[in-house]
């Protein structure tokens, strides 16, 4: 597995597109076709959103860290905070027949990715979330 | 981000552009309400909209909520594409009334 | 003094492309003009090639660490590696007059930044170099 | 990066395009010094280079050089903005020919 970067930021609302463009980039360095890189770019932009909305809380002086990696087959996406182990039972999308502002995130990660975990980080505070994605090289229809 | 306002036969046309993310949407938010609750029709013109995450989506949908309220229209025309992926992921496509262009909403209303 | 972020790739001229989007996009967010973010992602990038090559020798398991700080006046790139202490001596362009393929990048770096610092990190192997440029919003003529 | 190479009224021209830097110029090296150790006439197509980094011009110095040895022409024709930044920068621009097309080229010629 190859590590492509680690980006390290502040919880703040400005730095997403930084975490954008960076995602975008890999994607296509890690071969994925743009369709899915911009699906890409979505999903690690929501589970980044939710850190600083729902671990964080808002305070914009939590540190986040994204790791990227590509074994060739898929690309890996370890994000991990540092704020107070959250409830994990409480991170789930809400019913979307239920048509009301918000609870969209978790849904698009879900949709996005083929595989997340998240859980608690061994030995302190913070939390870890890490999702993967297989590689496509081919626009969908 | 970046908006601008006008109106069309007594519609009010917010367009949107640019990346409508968390650190934009309260703004979006604000204007969109802002015309719902003057008492106004609206039309959210997102032809320029490269990139809207949930928090845009969620102003969206306060939007065409308050609308219904208050008995006006609300609906979205000129979808980017890149928009268009996002709100059919969160199945909002089949929610909110979609129309290719303001004309083409202003025709169907004849 | 507000940290933008920090990035860390491993020593591969492949995530030069990584290193070029998020500069622009730091500079973009600081209120850089256009003309002067690409001249920004330009002198970022040589220094990271300059590393690569030059300090880490073509070793491409090294690690390099970026970090971006924005004071409101001026943006600021600081760049680490943990390569053996280099020779700051020999770290000079080559004299302009002379058309010869190199020695251009140390050259772009000093044209673009108002400042350079280079050194030898404290207490064991690595390097430093930190690069400050004025913050302009309109473009040049 | 990638290139395209075809011939043009006895003159090689090689398209470049995309980001030139220090993972794509041993690429970008390789094909002008193919041709002009071929014997040929070389035109280097910038219109499409969105970047060019130390490394990609250095490939043009060595492709400048070997033409000289080997008494070819060699010239860069429609720079982008962005990679005549990069020349003028390096004071490159009063060194290599540069024609604003290949048809500019070919004009001087007669
Ligand atoms: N990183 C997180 N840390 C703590 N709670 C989270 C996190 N992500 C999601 N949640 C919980 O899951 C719920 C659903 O998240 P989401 O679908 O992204 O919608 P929203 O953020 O709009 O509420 C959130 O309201 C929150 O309670
Ligand atoms: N980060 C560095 N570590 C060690 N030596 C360096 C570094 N950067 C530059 N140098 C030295 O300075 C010289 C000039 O660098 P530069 O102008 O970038 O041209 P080039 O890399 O093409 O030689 C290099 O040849 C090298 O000897």
């Amino acid at each position: 597995m190859h590590k492509l970067l680690e980006l390290r930021i502040p919880s703040h609302p400005d730095r997403l597109c930084l975490v954008r463009v960076l995602v975008r980039r890999s994607a296509q360095l890690a071969g994925c076709h743009d369709q899915l890189s911009e699906q890409l770019v979505l999903a690690v932009n929501e589970a980044c959103m939710n850190i600083m909305q729902h671990a964080y809380q808002g305070d914009e002086s939590g540190e986040i860290v994204l790791e990227i990696f590509n074994n060739g087959d898929s690309i890996h996406f370890h994000l991990r905070d540092f704020a107070r182990p959250v409830d994990l039972e409480r991170i789930k999308p809400r019913a979307l027949g239920d048509v009301k502002p918000g609870g969209l995130g978790t849904h698009f990660i879900r949709e996005i990715m083929d595989e997340c975990r998240i859980g608690h980080l061994e030995g302190g505070d913070g939390n870890y979330l890490e999702m993967r994605r297989k590689i496509s090289g081919e626009n969908a229809s | 981000m970046s908006y601008n306002q006008r109106q069309h036969e007594g519609v009010s046309i917010i367009e949107l552009s640019g990346e409508i993310d968390l650190s934009q949407s309260p703004i979006a938010r604000q204007q969109i309400l802002g015309v719902i609750e003057s008492g106004q029709d609206l039309l959210v013109d997102m032809a320029a909209v490269s990139y809207i995450d949930s928090s845009g989506v969620a102003s969206l949908v306060e939007g065409y909520q308050a609308a219904r309220k208050n008995q006006r229209q609300f609906a979205l025309v000129a979808v980017s594409n890149s928009a268009m992926s996002v709100l059919s992921l969160a199945r909002l496509d089949q929610v909110f009334p979609i129309y290719a262009s303001v004309d083409a909403y202003f025709q169907q209303d004849d």
